[in-house]
C-alpha cells in the first residue's frame, strides 16, 4: 500500500543515501551509464534513481521494432555524421555527434548478446530496414536491459521522483526527491551526477484530447516530462536549441511510429488527391529521404492548402508484408495493432492516414538539452547529461543514447577520481527543498482548496498550443503570441504555490506540471529568440518565414540566472568537423 | 479507456505489498482498490496504452481496450507470453481475428 | 456400601496359614485361566484358576470349603499348560491337606469310607 | 563453449530395440545440433554399456549424456553412479523414456513409436543444450540448533548435536534442569538413579563446550524455516547471582514453606530453592510465587556471598539458529479432576509422581513410607491404574508408562515397609518387552494383589481413620473393597504447551507429531524436531531413543544433505513480487535482505511450486529454467504426429509418471502422440509453459498431478488448477479453445484410467482441429 501524504512537514520520513555516482532517470541511457560506470569500476556505488519501475520505464516502456542508427558494412562514423547533419538542418555539434558514432555499435551489439532478438538477413548481416536502421524485436529490450543493470550490481531506487539537485555552489553533489511509494524525502549525495530524464512530453495540448479517455494518446513517453531540464534550469544550467521542437509526422489519431511503413515499407505519403507529397513537393528536399521536420510539415501544408488528409500509402503491400508490418508495431506499439482492430482498417485496401503529431523536447530526436562537451559534462561541474536530456545530437535514437550513456558513465568516473573533496551538504537547501516538495500536500491539508494539477496541465497545454505553435496552429508561431504566452507562463509559475495534491500520485504529478513550466518558459524564450525560420515544421516563425544564416546559423543556448530567475538567451558557433554539404547526406 | 481488469481473475496479486501492474506501470496509475484487493487504473486518461501491465498480469486478468474516441466496440488484442516468446491475438470490430507469433528474447 | 452384595474387605491374614510352595504358586499367577480351561475334573463349583485367584485374594476359606479340590483326578494338566511354569495341580494337592482339617470340610463321604476301612 | 551431447541409445536387449530402428535414430541423432556422439547399444545399463558412455565422458568426447533408455524412475542409481564416477554433474545427465512410454506402450504403432521417440530424444537435446550445472549448496557457516526442554530428551539430544560439533542452544522454563527424570526416585527397567545417568549426559554436554543454558527462559516467539530461524527468548529473574556458593544458608532462614504438591507436605522447600539431586546449574534460585519479596529479604540479609538480588528483571533475548529441537516434555494429569479419587481432599491420595518425591532420601519424610498427616506407618498402600486414562472424559489415551511406573514403585514400597501390603487396581497390565518381568516380580517377588477392576470410588472412613477403595473384581465377578493408608493414582501424561509452538500440526491425543512413520521426528514445519514426552507418551528409555532420532535427523538436515538441489534464484530477472515466497508448502523460501527471494536449502523439498507460480520463470529448479524448457518445447516436431494431435503432457513424478509407465508396461497403449515431460509435482508447471507449447503449435497440454486431496507437496494440483484455469479463460478470450489445456489427476495405480482420460482428451483435439496457433 501507498504511504499517506504528510500532513505536517514534520512528519516527512527522511532517507538520506551516500553514493558514488547517481544517475537520474533508469530509462535506456541511463541503464548504460550505470552499467558502463560498474565496468569501469565495479567498486564504485552506482545508484539509479527512477520515477517508475526500471523494467519498464522511460521511452522504451512498450517496446521498439527498429534501431534507427546503427553504423553498417560500407557506412563510416563520418557518413552517419553527414547525414544526421543533414537531417538536422545543418546544425548539430559534430564533435558529440562522432564520439556518440564510435560507440554506437558496441552498445547494440552488447544488447543482442543480452538477448535482445536483432533480425539478420540471409548473410548474417543485421536486416536493414534503411541506409542506417536495423529491425529488432525490442518488446521486452528495457526487460533485458534491467536484469543486466541488477547482473552488474547497481542500486536501483524505484519510484523515486527526483526534484533537484543537491548544490554546493553551483557544484551537483547529488539530488533531492521523493518517494512515489514510501512518501519519503530523499537526499542522496554523489560524488558525480548523471542525469538521464530523458526529453519532454506534455508541454502542448495533444489534438487526441477529447476530455476522457484518450489524453495520452501521444507519441512520445507521457511520463517524460522534463524534470532534468527543468532541474538544470533551476540551477542555472547552460541548456540549448530548444527551439528545435521535434514534431512528426505519426498515424492519425493514434499516434503511431510512421517510420516503420515509410521507411520499412517504402510506403510513399500521399494526400487527398492521391499525389506522392514528398517526391512531387519536397524533391529538392530530397523526396522521400527528406529530412524528418520536412517530412513533419509536409501533411500540414497539404492540410492548409486543402489537400488533406493525408495518407502513407500501404495499399501495394502484400499480406505477407502487412502481417511482418503488424509484428513490428507490436514490438513496438502493440495498441496501433489494437488501433487498427478496432478502426476494422485493412490497409492493403484503405491507406494508413496520417498528421503531425503535439511537439516534444527530445534531445535524441533534435538538438534540445543540455549544453555538454563530448564528455557529457553539462555546464554545471559533476553533472553529466546523456540520452534525450542531453543536447548537441540529434538523430542518436535508441542507440545513440546508450552510446551516450556509457560516454557520460566515463565522464562521471573521471570525474569522479580526480574530485579532491566531495562537497558539503547545505542543510538550509534541503530544508527549503523538502517545504517546495511538500507544499502542494500541506496546502491540501491546511487550506483544502486549490489548484490541482491536472487543472494547470491542461491550461498549459492549451496555452503552448495555441500561443507557442502547437499542432493545433499547424506548428505556427509569431511574436506577439510567444509574448502572450511568457506573460501567462509568468501567472501559471505564480500560481503553482495554490497547487494542492491529495495523494503522493498528485503530489508527483503537482511536480510535473512544475517541471512542465520551467521547460515551456525556456523553450519559449529560444522561440522568441531564433527570428528566422529553420526547420519549418518544427520551428515556424510566420513573421520571419525564411531562413537567416547571417544572424542564426548558430546554436542558440540560454541559461537561468538561479537568484533572479531570469532567463538569458544568448548564441554559440557551430563548428564543422567532417567536411561537405552540410544539408545534404 | 485502458486497462480493464478482470475481477474475478484479479487475485492483486494475494496483496503482495505490490501487484504486479502497480509495480511495473510507468505512469504510476494501476494501484489496488482497498475495499476488494483487487487492481484498477486510477486515471484511465493519463494511460499510454503501453501494454505493460498486460504483459505483467500473472493471471491474465488485464485488457487493454482501445479509448473509444479514438477506436470502435470491441476490438481485442490479447498476448500469450512464453518464454522467449510472445503471441498476440487481435480480433477486429468485424470478428476477424489475427495471431502473430513471435521471438522477443535470445536467451 | 451395597447390602445386596456387600464389599468385601481384603485381609491376607488367612494366607498364612498356607505352605511356601502354594503361596508362591498363588502369588505368581497372572489369572490367564488357561488351567480353568485345561482341567479334567468333574465337579467345577471352582476351578484351578479360580482357586488361585481366590487365594490372592487372602479367602482361604471358600477354597477350603470347595468341592472342587476333592474333585481333581490329579491328570496335572493345569500344571502341563501354565504359561508361568508353575505346578498348579501341586497347589491343589497341598491345599487339600488344609482341607482335610477344616471344620466346614467338604471331604466326600466315598472318600471317607475308603479312608477308613 | 558449445555443448558437445553424447546421445546414448539402448535396446535394452531387445524391449525397445525391436520396436524401434535405433540405427536409423542414433545417426538422425547424430545430426542434431550440439550433438558430438551417437551411438546405440544392447544394454546400457550392463558394466560394458555404462563403460562406453564412462570413456566418451572421460575423453572429452561428450559433455552431456541423453540416455534414451527405460523410465529414469528405473536404473536412477545406476546411471547417477556413472556420472559421479566420470565426474559429470548428474544435472548433464538427461533420461529419455524409450521403454515404459514408448516402446512398451506403442508396440502396436512401430512408426508411431518410431517419431515419438525421435520427438522425445530431440526434447532431452533441446533442454539439455542450455542446461547448466549446479553443485550442491553447501554452506561452511557453523551451525546452531536450539533445544527446547532440559529434561532427558532435551538432555540428550543437545549432548549427541553438540558431540558431532553443532551449537546448541538449551532452554528450560524451569530453574534448573533435569526435568521430570530428576524428580524420580529411581528409573526402571534397572532400577537406576537418574541422578546417576542426568550427571553423566550433562557432563559429556558441557566438555563439548558448545552449550548454552538457559533456564527460566521459555521461547515467545518462532519465526523464519530451516536454516534461518529467529526465536524469541523470555528469561524470567532468578533472584540469585552466579556468586551463589550452594551453601543453602538462605534456605534455613527461609520462613516460606512450600508443599511440593496439592497432597504432600512442604519438607525441606522454601520458596528459595537448591538444585537438589541434580545439581545444575549450581545457584540457588527464588520463587517470586512464594517469596515475600523484600519485606522479608532475610535471605538477602544472611548470604555471605551477597549473591541474593531481588531486584533482578526479566530478560528477552533474540537468537538465530537452524533448526529446533522440540523436547518440551510432559505435565501428569491434574489428579484433582478425578473427584470419586478424592485427590487434594482425602488425606494419603497422592499421585505417582508424588510417590516419587516422597521415596526421594531428600523428600519430605526423608524417603520414610509414613502419612504425611499423622506420621502414621504405612501398612498398606493401594494403586489405582489408569487414573484419568482410557477415560474419554478425562484422557482417552492409554499413557504407556504408568503401568511399568506402579510396578517399579512396588519394588520402593517393598524396600521400604517389607510388611506391607499391596494392592494394585488395573484394568489391564500393560508391561511390554521385558517389563514384563517387572509385572512378575510385583507378583512373585513382592506379593503384590492385583485386581482386575476400576475403582469406583475412594472414601474416607473417618472410625478407622483409613482410606477405602472398592471395586468390583471382575476376575472373581466379586465386589472388594481395600483399606490402604496410601492410594497412589497412576495418571496418565499430558504435553506441556509451549505457546510458541502452539500452531504445529497436532495427534488427537494433542502430542505434537512428525509424519508417520516417513518422518516421524520432523513436524510438518521443516526444521523444528520434536523428542521425547513432546512427540507422545514415552518412558525415560524411549525418551532417550527418541532424543537420538530426532538429534539425528536435525543432523542431517542441518549438514545440509538434503535429498534435493533447491531452486535457483535468477536475482536479476526477478522483481520480488513474493509469489514464491507466498506459495511455498514448507516455508522455504523466505525475502533475503535485499527483499529477494532466498531458498533454504535445508527446508526445500524439490517440490517446485514456486517455479509454478513465477510470473517471470526466475525461480527454477535444475533443468527447468525457461532456456531449458523452452529448448525442449521447441525440439517437438509437430508434425510428425501422422495427423494426430500432438499434445504435451506435464507428469507429476510421484504418481502420474510412475503410473503412465505402469500402464505401458502392461500393454496399455495410448497414442505416440502423447509427449511426456516429468515434472516434480503438477504445482511446478509454469503457465509460461504451456503458452510455449501452444505457441509452438503442439495442439494440447495435459498437466497431470496427484489426486488434489493426496498431493505429496500439499496443493500442487489445486495451485496447477487455478492457474490452468486463469489460463483457459485467457484462451478463451482469445478464440482458442480452452479445451486444449487441461489439468487431470492420477494415483499411482490409475495408469489404465489415465490411458482412457488421455485418449478422451486426444478425442476432444481431434474434433478442435489444429492448434490456431499453427502457423
Amino acid at each position: 500500500m501507498a504511504a499517506k501524504l504528510p500532513a505536517k512537514l514534520e512528519e516527512v520520513g527522511e532517507v538520506r543515501l551516500e553514493t558514488d555516482i547517481l544517475i537520474i532517470g533508469a530509462g535506456n541511457a541511463g541503464c548504460y551509464a550505470a552499467i558502463e560506470a560498474k565496468r569501469r569500476r565495479p567498486d564504485l556505488r552506482v545508484t539509479l534513481m527512477e520515477k517508475a519501475h526500471i523494467d519498464r520505464s522511460g521511452c522504451l516502456a512498450s517496446g521498439m521494432d527498429a534501431i534507427n542508427t546503427y553504423i553498417k558494412k560500407n557506412e563510416t562514423v563520418e557518413n552517419l555524421v553527414r547525414w544526421s547533419r543533414a537531417q538536422a538542418g545543418g546544425l548539430l555539434r559534430e564533435d558529440l555527434t562522432i564520439t556518440m558514432a564510435e560507440l554506437l555499435n558496441q552498445a547494440i551489439e552488447e544488447w543482442e548478446e543480452w538477448g535482445l532478438p536483432i533480425k539478420k538477413d540471409e548473410n548474417g548481416e543485421y536486416l536493414a530496414r534503411g541506409r542506417w536502421d536495423i529491425a529488432i524485436q525490442g518488446s521486452e529490450m528495457k526487460v533485458i536491459l534491467a536484469e543486466k543493470v541488477r547482473e552488474y550490481g547497481c542500486e536501483v531506487l524505484n519510484r523515486v521522483v527526483a526534484t533537484n539537485y543537491l548544490l554546493d555552489g553551483d557544484r551537483v553533489i547529488g539530488a533531492m526527491g521523493f518517494g512515489v511509494r514510501d512518501g519519503k524525502f530523499y537526499i542522496i549525495k554523489a560524488g558525480a551526477t548523471i542525469v538521464a530524464t530523458g526529453g519532454a512530453a506534455g508541454l502542448y495540448k495533444p489534438y487526441t484530447n477529447d476530455g476522457v479517455d484518450s489524453h495520452h494518446q501521444i507519441w512520445y513517453c507521457p511520463f517524460n516530462v522534463g524534470t532534468g531540464y527543468a532541474m538544470g534550469i533551476r540551477a542555472g544550467a547552460e541548456m540549448t536549441t530548444f527551439e528545435m521542437r521535434w514534431c512528426a509526422v505519426r498515424t492519425k489519431d493514434f499516434n503511431g511510429p510512421i517510420d516503420t511503413i515509410s521507411v520499412g515499407y517504402k510506403a510513399p505519403m500521399i494526400n487527398a488527391k492521391g499525389e506522392k507529397i514528398l517526391a512531387e513537393r519536397y524533391a529538392h528536399m530530397g523526396g522521400d529521404a527528406s529530412p524528418r521536420f520536412v517530412r513533419a510539415n509536409a501533411p500540414m501544408e497539404e492540410w492548409l492548402a486543402g489537400r488533406g488528409p493525408c495518407y502513407v500509402d500501404t495499399r501495394h503491400m502484400t499480406p505477407e508484408q502487412v502481417k511482418t508490418l503488424k509484428i513490428d508495431y507490436l514490438n513496438e506499439r502493440p495498441s496501433f495493432v489494437l488501433f487498427l482492430a478496432a478502426r476494422g482498417q485493412d490497409i492493403t485496401r484503405e491507406p494508413i492516414e496520417v498528421y503531425g503529431s503535439d511537439p516534444y523536447i527530445v534531445g535524441g530526436h533534435t538538438a534540445s538539452g543540455y549544453w555538454i562537451d563530448v564528455k557529457r559534462a553539462t555546464t554545471l561541474p559533476g553533472l553529466f547529461a546523456c540520452g534525450d536530456v542531453a543536447g548537441g545530437v540529434p538523430n542518436k535514437f535508441v542507440g545513440g543514447c546508450a552510446a551516450e550513456g556509457m560516454l557520460a558513465a566515463r565522464g562521471a568516473v573521471e570525474y569522479l577520481e580526480s574530485l579532491a573533496d566531495r562537497g558539503q551538504v547545505d542543510e538550509s537547501l534541503v530544508a527549503a527543498e523538502k517545504a517546495r516538495v511538500y507544499a502542494p500536500a500541506i496546502r491540501q491539508v491546511r487550506e483544502g482548496d486549490g489548484v490541482i494539477p491536472r487543472e494547470m496541465e491542461e491550461r498549459l497545454q492549451r496555452l503552448m498550443d495555441e500561443y507557442a505553435g502547437g499542432v493545433h496552429q499547424f506548428y505556427r508561431m509569431n511574436r506577439e503570441r510567444l509574448e502572450y504566452a511568457l506573460k501567462h507562463l509568468a501567472i501559471l509559475k505564480d500560481q503553482t504555490r495554490y497547487l494542492v495534491a491529495h495523494d503522493l500520485h498528485e503530489l508527483m504529478e503537482a511536480h510535473e506540471i512544475i517541471d512542465r513550466l520551467d521547460v515551456a518558459e525556456v523553450l519559449v524564450h529560444h522561440l522568441l529568440f531564433r527570428e528566422e525560420t529553420r526547420w519549418p515544421g518544427w520551428q515556424n516563425r510566420v513573421d520571419f518565414p525564411e531562413r537567416d544564416d547571417t544572424r542564426f546559423d548558430c546554436f542558440v543556448n540560454s541559461r537561468r540566472n538561479p537568484q533572479t530567475g531570469e532567463i538569458e538567451v544568448f548564441t554559440r558557433p557551430y563548428e564543422q568537423i567532417i567536411p561537405g554539404d552540410r544539408y545534404r547526406p | 479507456m485502458p486497462p480493464k481488469v478482470n475481477l474475478q481473475k484479479c487475485d492483486g496479486c494475494r496483496a503482495e505489498s505490490e501487484a504486479l501492474c502497480v509495480q511495473i506501470c510507468p505512469g504510476d496509475l494501476m494501484a489496488l482498490d482497498e475495499n476488494n484487493g483487487k487492481a484498477y487504473c486510477r486515471s484511465a486518461r493519463d494511460c499510454w496504452d503501453c501494454m505493460s501491465c498486460v504483459k505483467a498480469c500473472p493471471n491474465g486478468a488485464i485488457e487493454t481496450r482501445l479509448p473509444y474516441q479514438l477506436g470502435y466496440y470491441p476490438a481485442k488484442l490479447i498476448p500469450l507470453v512464453g518464454s522467449n516468446k510472445i503471441s498476440w491475438t487481435v480480433v477486429d470490430i468485424h470478428g476477424k481475428v489475427e495471431r502473430f507469433t513471435f521471438k522477443n528474447r535470445n536467451d | 456400601m451395597h447390602e445386596d452384595r456387600p464389599f468385601r474387605e481384603i485381609t491376607l491374614q488367612d494366607l498364612e496359614r498356607l505352605d511356601p510352595v502354594t503361596l508362591h504358586i498363588a502369588r505368581s499367577c497372572a489369572n490367564c485361566g488357561r488351567c480353568g480351561g485345561a482341567c479334567l475334573a468333574r465337579i467345577r463349583d471352582l476351578s484351578p484358576a479360580r482357586v488361585l485367584r481366590l487365594l490372592q485374594l487372602g479367602r482361604l476359606d471358600e477354597v477350603l470349603t470347595s468341592r472342587f479340590l476333592w474333585s481333581c483326578i490329579g491328570c496335572r494338566r493345569c500344571s502341563r499348560c501354565c504359561p508361568q511354569e508353575l505346578d498348579v495341580a501341586t497347589a491343589v494337592v497341598r491345599l487339600r491337606r488344609l482341607a482335610a482339617r477344616h471344620p466346614r470340610a467338604t471331604f466326600p463321604e466315598h472318600l471317607l469310607r475308603l479312608l477308613c476301612s | 563453449m558449445p555443448p558437445k551431447i553424447g546421445v546414448y541409445l539402448c535396446h535394452c536387449y531387445g524391449e525397445i530395440g525391436k520396436i524401434l530402428d535405433l540405427e536409423k535414430l542414433s545417426q538422425q541423432a547424430g545430426k542434431w545440433r550440439g550433438v558430438a556422439a551417437s551411438i546405440h547399444y544392447p544394454g546400457l545399463c550392463s558394466a560394458d554399456g555404462l563403460e562406453i558412455i564412462a570413456e566418451d565422458v572421460r575423453q572429452g568426447r561428450v559433455d552431456r549424456v541423453v540416455v534414451g533408455a527405460c523410465s529414469p524412475a528405473v536404473h536412477r542409481d545406476t546411471f547417477l553412479r556413472l556420472a559421479r564416477q566420470v565426474g559429470l554433474n548428474e544435472h548433464f545427465l538427461e533420461r529419455c523414456n524409450l521403454r515404459e512410454q514408448c516402446t512398451r506402450a506403442h508396440r502396436d504403432q512401430p512408426a508411431l513409436a518410431m517419431a515419438k521417440a525421435r520427438n522425445l530424444l530431440k526434447m532431452a537435446v533441446g533442454r539439455l543444450s542450455p542446461a547448466e550445472s549446479f553443485e550442491p549448496v553447501s554452506s561452511s557457516t557453523s551451525r546452531s540448533v536450539l533445544v527446547v526442554g532440559g529434561g532427558i530428551a532435551g538432555l540428550t539430544a543437545a549432548e549427541n548435536l553438540a558431540r558431532a560439533g553443532v551449537n546448541v542452544t538449551l532452554v528450560e522454563k524451569s530453574p534448573f534442569l533435569g526435568g521430570k527424570v530428576a524428580r524420580l526416585h529411581r528409573y526402571y527397567p534397572r532400577f537406576c538413579s537418574p541422578r546417576c545417568g542426568l550427571e553423566v549426559l550433562m557432563a559429556r554436554l558441557l566438555a563439548t563446550g558448545r552449550v548454552t543454558v538457559h533456564t527460566l527462559t521459555e521461547v515467545t516467539g518462532v519465526r523464519g524455516t530451516a536454516g534461518n530461524f529467529t526465536v524469541e527468548l523470555l528469561k524470567q529473574p532468578r533472584y540469585v547471582k552466579d556468586a551463589c556458593t550452594g551453601c543453602g544458608a538462605c534456605l534455613e532462614v527461609c520462613p516460606v514453606e512450600v508443599a511440593p504438591s496439592a497432597a504432600l507436605p512442604p519438607g525441606r522447600q522454601r520458596a528459595i530453592e537448591g538444585p537438589g539431586l541434580f545439581p545444575y546449574p549450581l545457584n540457588y534460585a527464588v520463587n517470586r510465587v512464594f517469596c515475600r519479596g523484600k519485606s522479608c529479604s532475610r535471605c538477602v540479609e544472611v548470604c555471605p556471598a551477597g549473591a541474593i538480588d531481588l531486584d533482578q528483571e526479566e530478560d528477552r533475548l533474540s537468537i538465530g539458529v537452524d533448526a529446533i529441537i522440540l523436547a518440551a516434555g510432559w505435565e501428569p494429569y491434574d489428579a484433582g479432576r478425578i473427584n470419586n479419587y478424592g485427590y487434594g481432599r482425602l488425606p494419603g491420595v497422592i499421585t505417582s509422581m508424588d510417590l516419587e518425591v516422597l521415596a526421594r532420601p531428600d523428600g519430605p519424610t526423608g524417603g520414610q513410607l509414613i502419612r504425611s498427616h499423622d506420621k502414621k506407618p504405612v501398612r498398606r498402600v493401594a494403586f489405582i491404574q489408569c487414573a484419568g486414562s482410557r477415560d474419554k472424559q478425562h484422557l482417552a489415551y492409554c499413557s504407556g508408562v504408568c503401568c511399568a511406573a506402579t510396578l517399579k514403585q512396588i519394588d520402593y514400597v517393598r524396600a521400604v515397609a517389607p510388611g506391607a501390603g499391596i494392592f494394585v487396581f488395573y484394568m489391564d497390565i500393560r508391561t511390554p518387552g521385558n517389563l514384563e518381568e517387572l509385572y512378575r516380580r510385583a507378583r512373585e517377588e513382592h506379593g503384590a494383589v492385583f485386581i482386575r477392576g476400576n475403582p469406583y470410588a475412594v472414601e474416607w472412613d473417618p472410625v478407622a481413620e483409613e482410606l477405602v477403595v472398592t471395586a468390583d473384581d471382575t476376575l472373581s465377578g466379586s465386589r472388594i473393597a481395600v483399606r490402604a493408608e496410601l492410594v497412589v493414582l497412576a495418571t496418565g501424561m499430558v504435553p506441556c504447551a509451549v505457546p510458541a509452538f502452539e500452531r504445529l500440526e497436532k495427534d488427537t491425543t494433542g502430542f505434537i507429531t512428525g509424519h508417520l512413520p516417513c518422518s516421524p521426528m520432523e513436524v510438518r514445519r521443516a526444521g523444528i524436531y520434536v523428542a521425547g514426552c513432546a512427540q507422545e507418551p514415552m518412558d525415560v528409555s524411549t525418551s532417550v531413543k527418541s532424543a537420538l532420532a530426532a538429534a539425528a535427523e536435525c543432523l542431517a538436515t542441518i549438514q545440509n544433505q538434503s535429498v534435493v538441489v533447491p531452486p535457483v534464484v535468477e536475482r536479476h530477472k526477478c522483481d520480488r513480487c513474493g509469489r514464491c515466497v507466498e506459495e511455498c508448502p514448507y516455508g522455504a523460501c523466505s525475502f533475503d535482505t535485499d527483499g529477494y527471494p532466498a531458498v533454504n536449502p535445508p527446508a526445500c523439498r524439490g517440490c517446485g511450486i514456486c517455479q509454478g507460480g513465477c510470473p517471470l520463470r526466475c525461480i527454477y529448479l535444475p533443468g527447468f529454467s525457461s532456456r531449458e524448457m523452452a529448448g525442449l518445447i521447441e525440439a517437438v516436431d509437430t508434425g510428425s504426429m501422422d495427423e494426430q494431435p500432438c499434445v504435451l503432457a506435464f507428469l507429476c513424478a510421484n504418481d502420474a509418471y510412475p503410473a503412465l509407465d505402469l500402464a505401458g508396461t502392461r500393454g496399455n497403449s495410448y497414442g505416440a502422440n502423447i509427449l511426456t515431460v516429468r515434472v516434480p509435482c503438477a504445482g511446478a508447471v509454469n503457465a509460461g509453459w504451456i503458452n510455449d507449447a501452444l505457441l509452438s503449435g503442439i495442439d494440447g497440454v495435459l498437466v497431470v498431478g496427484c489426486r488434489t486431496t493426496e498431493c505429496h507437496y500439499g496443493r500442487g494440483t489445486s495451485l496447477a488448477e487455478s492457474r490452468v484455469n486463469n489460463l483457459r479463460e485467457t484462451l478463451q478470450r482469445m478464440l482458442v479453445e480452452p479445451e486444449r489445456v487441461q489439468v487431470l489427476t492420477a494415483g499411482i495405480e490409475d495408469g489404465q484410467s489415465l490411458v482412457a482420460a488421455i485418449k478422451r482428451f486426444v478425442k476432444q483435439l481431434q474434433e478442435l482441429g489444429p492448434n490456431p496457433f499453427k502457423e
